[in-house]
């Protein structure tokens, strides 16, 4: 297994780049692990990573029905944030964070990590009331936020609409530690990174069903067969009610349709990440150049990973009407992941009601930006049989107790938050 | 995008329709107390296939309809009128 | 006692002129005069409702035209009737009392305003908006449908061949025409007198 | 010389008038029929770009919405577009245009050196380097990465064209005007089908056009088709996405290729065709093979050399070399040597072709069994090494012009978008569209049908079964008169790469190569996807249109498998890139959204009103002719209320009109109070809780008569609110005798409120007591106020007396100029939203801040409110144990200390005991200037809020490091008791 780094790439270069192995390896499935997680997406991979990493548990097994990354992790917008306003989730955001910031010299691996800075901005005092809340609540909790007036917010994103708009913009809240990062990139070193430690990582490989004794989990059925385990962990965000329901779980969740778009790629015009308070539109730029582009969700449940024309309608009109200039530039491609849709828009991270088995899921928006932390989570819920303070709040139990944790206050209807 | 055939106004776009959730659970009475509320408010089937689901004709008629669709392709096999039986597709 | 005169929902821009395009012929727009009551029927009042509007009540989809008077169609048991314009109130208020209890009568004419659109374009310039097929094999005259342009909701009357109503919220009536005046300017328009 | 590279003749170019345009700055001419790409063939520009990570010297490769490399920059200033493909930017006289990603110039661009070193740069090398120091990432190496990559640049001002969207209905739609798509949409509009035609290109034909023979036959049909009235034909109109439910989207080019659009137009249209069926005649697009350096300037696709020649009268080169894998390179080479072109060799990899005797007898050289192993010259070819590929030495030919012919593609891109799976064809090592799962049928080239005669008879079955299947079963029959000719065998010898030393292009706009190609399978990322991904293969402007196939047929290689288990990556929309504006069509800067207006909006404009967004409305802010500023003019405002009388428009909040038998029942199960029991002509105050039993929405609803009620709801929530009755009457509670509608726009509603809002009303209002016995709080009454009719609620949100009146929209401005006349004695005056917050935060009622889906009614202090019998909703919801917890944050008053208005509170600002405390107890929801406690105050929410009356805290605004104490008390700062609005 080959270091990265620069001298190794030069060494490479002089002989073909012929030395390169692979960045992780094809095991077949063993008969047993101590965990297993089912789902190869960031989520699953990170959780992996760390079950070896910052828990010891090094024989693990990753199954991933196709190939790994290409779920969620492969199709967003690439945006890292911890801007939340609820401690429940800020608190575990940061976290998630901070665990980006050292990720790349943590795995050897470069997922371009690039904090550039996130701004919501804002079109009316109630809003920017609201966004005070939340960078008050963020800044109280330790996490960096700055309140923009009108013209800090043209100083650093100059192409935005102040004149002809319908919906002036005020002002903006920056998180400057917020950024962007390489989606694929993320999967592929996780991946890498787990298997470095021992991990394996078995691509193809479907779960079918959740063998149980009693009330507890025993192993999976496989496509490749019956792998048994005292302790499985589902981190299969979209599909997660489908493969809760093999252990007999109900769950607060539903799966919608939520979309991204590209454009091709131009030179910088677009520093920073900024999100459009007047709608659903959030936007950055690539390092290839691109600019990645997303609204809201279609709002009505789906396992489509299709695009939809009302969704690009609406999105690329709120993006024109917020930087007019864009208007001549073009749209490549557009497509769609299904979102595991919360009941407050808040994760679930959390045992079930069947011992041995944990869920990682109901990631709603929130799930790219989350990987490093879900992960870091995760594998402590799955070694501990307990949860550590940051998802404590993560539980299925908190619906029926009434604590959900509902940032935008919109009530028990997943396709509103 | 959608297109709703609409038992009283034909077949139209999604853009005249809100989605209003899902349509198999029923609003428990009164009396059934916490745990049924719960269940009615927050658990989901969330089929991935056939699904029965509430779609309000908001720009049209103003009707709560019930819609069968397939929620991985987007079909619609079947759009019935608020208080009228569907049937979901086997498969 | 009647009222006095009231304010055009069209605003203070809408008179009458032509613009956009010149040549060709222009789609006309105008505001009509009209008195709106929309008449909502329970369970079994469609007989009663028909009997005090005075007309067939038209089924889904279609409205009943007669010279300027119409009844359209807006939802099950729900019609929309529009007259010539009178006295204040007066159609609703002679409309409830024929109708009894079986039937809700309310009063819509400052909460609608009517639009004429006509000319060989108009349906031209009303498909950059309607997602409703206007072509006459799918909406022949006498065809009635509610739908969004421009997320509005407009009622959309076809009353001949290249003559539409459009109901439109009283709210959103300047906004209605400011998104048509963009739609209509390459084939030109001209503002009519309100009539 | 101008145009030296111009044929003498023939072409579909109109020679008699000529064309001005600029490249790079150099004057150049052409003539109308040309494409920008064909106009600098014309004039002998070879090298128009540079490639995206090697920045390698670019020619033109294609001669359609397929080209990879001839990337420009049309236009200038405001109107410059990034990333034109020249060979579909049709020329007008003036056009402009410049090379991109390039400097100092095209010719010398000093990025080339990424060239030189592109061995240490393969394919994913920044995920294995930029990692030290850790902080060089953001500061150092990201920052000259984005330098580097994007193409063009974007034009930095607003866009000064327009765009629309057109909604179309079809029974036929066809995608492509070649043979089968002319066929098609004839057979269907013979049918009787309404049929739309669409074509990317400005003239219709497709491969029709290649051949003076077919012209008759091509102006026959589309005569035919313009003389049948529901057809309608769309010229320059991409379509770029198949969706579901047979939805396509479409763009057309209205007014591209003419320097500005003329008045009253657009410049380009979205079509959103809805089609009953669609025929696919999307035709297919020849292949490159990889090859050394087969990406210099003059290696071009042997049809687009054709298409340049046949066309555009034009020679893409003096002296041809052509590289073949099938017979189609033949009638290329065949096409060039009539167009005068010599044609130096045509080097085919098969053992034997059908036209090899042919092209000897054109004494043209044919070497069979042969590949191209290298391509000479830098920023243009001047010849090639070829080798046998059974054995023996290389050796070079000269040329300047290099044509390959690697097969065909059908384009399938549109029946991919709907999810049809694609099937493989070996004979042409191609995948065809397969069964289709939505309405749409392949035709032609797309369905993997050669030839023009084949294809116009497939075109016109697919038109006639489309149309079928669409309702259209009598169908007329009609005359197709087949044309004649091309019947070319498209058969290829499955070969896609020649291995030899050197970078053989794979996907040229993104500069993958075979190597890198295979360095990832080596790497680990053996499926298409994570090839695709790690290698950016597939992944530039033109999705990988020449280049998929390629790069699944050398990682198929890589992995001793097959092509078609490979597979290719998704295609997805769109087919071709489409522009911003076109999406957003008139949706755009100040259109983004109507504008609702009150009846009373041309009132405020006139007297000085501020406006301010508030959802799709615009209120009055406030009102102002001088130069006021800040809290002045609101504060003059809200003093006028406390001390005299004021009017507020307020005729944005929702209005429902509820009658039938059941309505009392309907509202009492809506309402977590009681409705059924409030008298006629009385208003009672109400709270909604959500199914979750958080507050929904509150407000005003009035008993009008037995029967029928008037229900307000918040301006924010209105529609919301009446979709939930509809909801609760039609899906839960259908057997009540209820009926609903919105009044919201009926009425104008202005609140009149203050101390002597009874007098000032009393001067016009006509036909009600306005004594405080006849017509108490809460009272509702109907009157006149200057001959108009009115109905009056005895309502206060201001905490004063007030009384809010309503009348018909039309007479608003008349009753409100009334009302200001009549108060006159009393100093009335029109007060907005600033003073109307201020106002409503003084007594303490709740609003948006306080009603934002977090809150409960016990929350809010409303647990009063809770009827403790029967069923409403949110009841059991509500009883969660988490949710009556004593330790949620409750609604209080909050009062800075300091009674002067230097520390500022601020809405958002968080509860805390000491000013350095970290530990949040709640947060201001809603704060403003106290024109009654003159200091500042408001409402928050705050754990165990109510026991905590009378103590003092810190409000902590970290944002701006302010810490202000406070006092925390009643919410209701003003007349807690009532007093003033009963009085």
């Amino acid at each position: 297994m080959s270091k990265y780094s620069v001298f190794r790439l030069i060494s490479e270069g002089l002989r073909g780049q012929t030395g390169w192995g692979r960045a992780w390896r094809d095991p077949d499935p063993k008969p047993a692990y101590d965990v297993i997680i089912i789902g190869g997406g960031g989520h699953g991979l990170a959780s992996a990573y760390y079950l070896a990493r910052t828990q010891g548990i090094t024989n693990v097994a990753v199954l991933e029905r196709g190939q790994i990354g290409l779920g969620n992790v492969g199709r967003n917008t690439t945006i890292v944030r911890s801007n939340y306003l609820f401690p429940e989730n800020n608190l575990f955001y940061e976290k998630s964070l901070q665990l980006w910031e050292g990720l790349e010299q943590d795995l050897n691996f470069n997922v371009m990590m690039s904090q550039r800075g996130v701004i919501n901005l804002y079109h009316s005092d109630s809003q920017r009331d609201a966004y005070a809340r939340r960078g008050n609540s963020m800044r109280l909790n330790g996490i960096d936020a700055e309140l923009l007036d009108r013209e800090q917010v043209r100083a650093m994103v100059p192409i935005l609409d102040f004149d002809n708009a319908r919906f002036p913009i005020q002002g903006g809240l920056l998180q400057r530690r917020g950024g962007t990062a390489r989606h694929d990139a993320v999967a592929w070193g996780l991946a890498r990174g787990a298997d470095r430690l021992g991990v394996d990582i078995i691509q193809n490989c479907e779960v079918t069903g959740i063998r149980r004794d009693g009330d507890r989990v025993v192993g999976v059925e496989t496509t490749r067969g019956y792998i048994a385990a005292p302790k499985v962990g589902i981190a299969v965000a979209g599909h997660t009610s489908q493969v809760a329901a093999m252990a007999g779980i109900r769950l607060p969740v539903e799966s919608h349709l939520l979309q991204a778009f590209v454009s091709e790629s131009v030179k910088p015009v677009l520093d920073h990440v900024v999100t459009f308070g007047a709608g659903h539109f959030y936007i950055s730029q690539s390092d290839k150049g691109g600019l990645v582009f997303g609204g809201g969700l279609d709002g009505y449940n789906s396992f489509s990973q299709r695009g939809t024309l009302p969704e690009a309608e609406h999105v690329i009109s709120e993006g024109v009407a917020m930087i007019p200039m864009l208007s001549r530039l073009r749209v490549l491609r557009q497509w769609a992941g299904v979102m595991d849709m919360t009941f407050d828009g808040t994760p679930l991270i959390c045992k079930t009601p069947v011992r041995g088995l944990y869920v990682n899921g109901g990631w709603c928006y929130g799930g790219f930006k989350a990987v490093p932390g879900s992960g870091w989570c995760f594998a402590h819920t799955i070694a501990k049989d307990e949860p550590h303070a940051f998802n404590a709040a993560m539980t299925i139990e908190r619906f029926r107790d009434g604590a959900m944790v509902d940032e935008k206050g919109a009530g028990p209807f997943p396709w509103l938050h | 995008m959608l297109r709703i055939n609409c038992p009283f106004c034909g077949i139209r776009d999604e853009a005249e329709f809100k989605f209003g959730g899902d349509a198999s659970v029923k609003r428990p009475p009164a009396d059934a107390g916490a745990e049924a509320f719960y269940l009615y408010a927050y658990e989901r089937d969330n089929p991935k296939g056939w699904y029965v689901e509430w779609w309000h004709h908001v720009a049209g008629c103003r009707q709560w309809l019930k819609v069968v669709r397939h929620t991985v392709t987007h079909d619609i096999a079947q759009v019935a009128k608020a208080g009228d039986a569907v049937s979901v597709p086997q498969s | 006692m009647s009222a006095p005169e009231r304010l055009s929902p069209f605003g203070p821009e809408f008179t009458p002129g032509r613009h956009g395009a010149s040549g060709g012929s222009p789609v006309t727009l105008a505001e009509r005069k009209v008195d709106i009551v929309q008449v909502m029927a329970g369970r079994g009042g469609d007989a009663a409702a028909a009997s005090a509007v005075g007309s067939v009540l038209p089924g889904p989809g279609k409205a009943e035209i007669a010279g300027s008077s119409m009844t359209v169609w807006i939802q099950p048991s729900g019609w929309l009737v529009i007259r010539p314009r009178a006295e204040e109130g007066a159609l609703a208020r002679t409309l409830a009392s024929a109708a009894g209890d079986s039937v809700a009568v309310v009063d819509q004419g400052h909460g609608r305003s009517v639009l004429r659109l006509s000319g060989p374009k108009a349906g031209d310039a009303l498909a950059k908006g309607s997602r409703v097929d206007l072509h006459a094999r799918a909406f022949p005259p006498g065809s009635a449908a509610t739908t969004s342009i421009d997320h509005m909701t407009v009622t959309i009357v076809k009353v001949d061949a290249s003559t539409f109503d459009l109901v439109l919220p009283g709210n959103f009536s300047e906004a209605f025409v400011d998104w048509l005046r963009m739609a209509a300017a390459e084939f030109g328009y001209e503002i009519g007198r309100p009539a | 010389m101008s145009q030296r590279n111009r044929l003498a003749s023939g072409g579909r170019i109109d020679r008699s008038r000529t064309l001005k345009f600029t490249f790079d700055g150099h004057a150049f001419e052409g003539h109308p029929g040309d494409t920008l790409a064909s106009a600098l063939i014309a004039n002998g520009e070879r090298l128009v770009g540079r490639s995206f990570k090697y920045h390698r010297p670019r020619g033109i490769v294609t001669s359609g919405p397929e080209e990879p490399c001839a990337l420009v920059q049309l236009r200038a200033g405001a109107r410059q577009e990034p990333n034109t493909r020249a060979t579909v930017a049709e020329l007008f006289d003036g056009l402009v245009a410049t090379s991109q990603n390039r400097w100092p110039s095209l010719a010398v661009d000093i990025a080339s050196i990424n060239s030189l070193v592109g061995r240490f740069l393969p394919a994913g090398f920044y995920y294995k380097t930029f990692m030290w120091p850790a902080s060089f990432w953001e500061k150092v190496y990201e920052p000259l990465i984005r330098r580097a990559a994007g193409l063009g640049k974007a034009a930095m001002e607003p866009d000064p064209d327009e765009y629309e969207t057109v909604h179309a209905h079809c029974d036929v739609l066809v995608v492509g005007s070649g043979a089968a798509g002319l066929a098609a949409a004839r057979a269907a509009g013979a049918a009787g089908a309404r049929v739309i035609l669409a074509e990317q290109d400005f003239e219709m034909g497709g491969g029709l056009l290649l051949e003076p023979q077919h012209e008759a036959w091509r102006r026959s049909m589309l005569e035919a088709l313009s003389a049948i009235p529901d057809v309608r034909l769309l010229p320059r109109t991409s379509v770029f996405g198949f969706y579901e439910h047979d939805v396509l989207g479409a763009i057309e080019r209205v007014s591209d290729h003419l320097p500005v659009p003329p008045d009253h137009q657009v410049r380009q249209r979205r079509w959103t065709i809805r089609a009953r069926q669609t025929v696919l005649a999307t035709g297919a697009t020849e292949r490159p093979i990889a090859f050394p350096n087969n990406d210099r300037p003059g290696v071009m696709l042997a049809s687009a050399a054709m298409t340049y020649a046949r066309r555009f009268g034009v020679a893409a080169g003096e002296r041809a070399i052509v590289f073949a894998n099938n017979d189609g390179g033949y009638e290329s080479a065949f096409a060039l040597q009539d167009a005068g072109v010599a044609v130096a060799a045509i080097i085919d990899v098969r053992n034997k072709a059908k036209g090899a005797d042919a092209a000897r007898d054109r004494g043209i050289v044919v070497r069979l069994g042969s590949e191209v192993t290298n391509v000479h010259g830098g920023r243009s070819v001047s010849g090639a090494t070829i080798r046998s590929r059974n054995g023996g030495g290389e050796r070079t030919i000269d040329g300047d012009l290099l044509c390959v012919a690697g097969g065909w593609n059908p384009a399938v891109y549109l029946a991919s978008h709907t999810r049809a799976r694609l099937r493989w064809d070996g004979g042409l090592s191609a995948f065809l569209p397969g069964t289709p799962v939505q309405a749409e049928r392949s035709a032609g080239t797309a369905a993997g049908v050669f030839g023009i005669a084949r294809c116009a008879a497939d075109g016109a079955k697919a038109g006639l079964e489309a149309a079928s299947a669409a309702g259209f079963r009598d169908s007329k029959a009609f005359d197709l008169p087949a044309p004649d000719g091309g019947d070319a065998d498209p058969k290829v010898e499955a070969f896609w790469e020649v291995k030899a030393k050197g970078k053989s292009f794979v996907d040229l706009q993104n500069d993958v190569t075979a190597d890198d190609i295979r360095l990832a399978h080596r790497e680990g990322y053996t499926h298409i996807e994570h090839a695709k991904r790690y290698t950016t293969h597939s992944m530039a402007t033109d999705q990988g249109r020449t280049s998929g196939l390629l790069g699944s047929a050398v990682l198929a290689e890589a992995r001793g498998e097959t092509v078609q288990k490979v597979g290719m990556p998704t295609y997805r929309p769109y087919v071709t890139p489409v522009s911003w504006g076109g999406f957003a069509g008139r949706e755009a800067g100040h259109h983004l959204a109507p504008v609702r207006r009150t009846p009373l909006h041309h009132w405020h404009i006139r007297n000085h009103g501020i406006f301010l967004e508030t959802g799709l409305w615009l209120r009055p802010l406030y009102y102002s002719a001088t130069r006021e500023t800040g809290w002045d003019p609101i504060l003059r405002e809200a003093r006028a209320v406390r001390q005299n009388v004021g009017i507020c428009d307020v005729s944005t909040l929702g209005k429902i009109d509820i009658q039938g038998r059941d309505a009392g029942t309907f509202l009492d199960r809506l309402y977590t109070n009681t409705f059924s029991t409030l008298a006629v002509g009385k208003a009672r105050y109400g709270l909604m809780l959500r199914e979750d039993g958080m507050v929904f929405d509150d407000g005003t609803t009035s008993r009008l008569s037995e029967t029928r009620y008037l229900m307000t709801t918040t301006t924010a929530k209105a529609a919301e609110v009446l979709a939930h009755m509809e909801f609760l009457h039609q899906t839960v509670w259908p057997e009540l005798d209820v009926r609903t509608c919105t009044v919201t726009d009926q009425w104008a509603q202005m609140s009149v409120a203050g101390p002597k809002a009874r007098l000032a009303l009393q001067g016009c209002v006509e036909g009600l007591d306005l004594g405080n016995e006849a017509f108490p709080f809460m009272g509702v009454g109907d009157a006149r106020i200057a001959g108009c009719p009115v109905r009056l609620y005895r309502v206060s949100f201001s905490g004063e007396m007030a009384y809010e009146v309503a009348t018909p929209a039309g007479y608003g401005e008349r009753v409100w100029e009334a009302i200001l006349e009549a108060g006159k004695p009393q100093g009335i005056v029109p007060y907005g939203l600033e003073a109307l917050g201020l106002l409503r935060i003084e007594k303490g009622h709740v609003a948006g801040p306080e009603l934002n889906g977090q809150t409960t009614a016990k929350d809010l202090g409303f647990e009063k409110m809770m009827k403790k019998k029967g069923d409403f909703i949110g009841r059991v919801s509500a009883e969660r144990p988490a949710l009556v917890s004593p330790d949620r944050p409750r609604l209080v008053g909050i009062r800075a200390v300091d009674p002067s208005f230097e520390k500022r509170l601020r809405g958002g600002a968080h509860l805390v005991e000491k000013p350095d405390s970290k530990k949040s107890l709640g947060w201001a929801t809603s704060i403003t200037r106290s024109v009654e406690l003159e200091r500042w105050l408001g409402l928050a929410m705050i754990r165990q809020g109510p026991e905590r009356i009378g103590q003092r805290l810190y409000a902590t605004y970290p944002l701006k490091n302010e810490v202000v104490e406070v006092e925390i008390c009643s919410p209701h700062h003003v007349d807690p008791e009532n007093l003033r609005v009963r009085a």
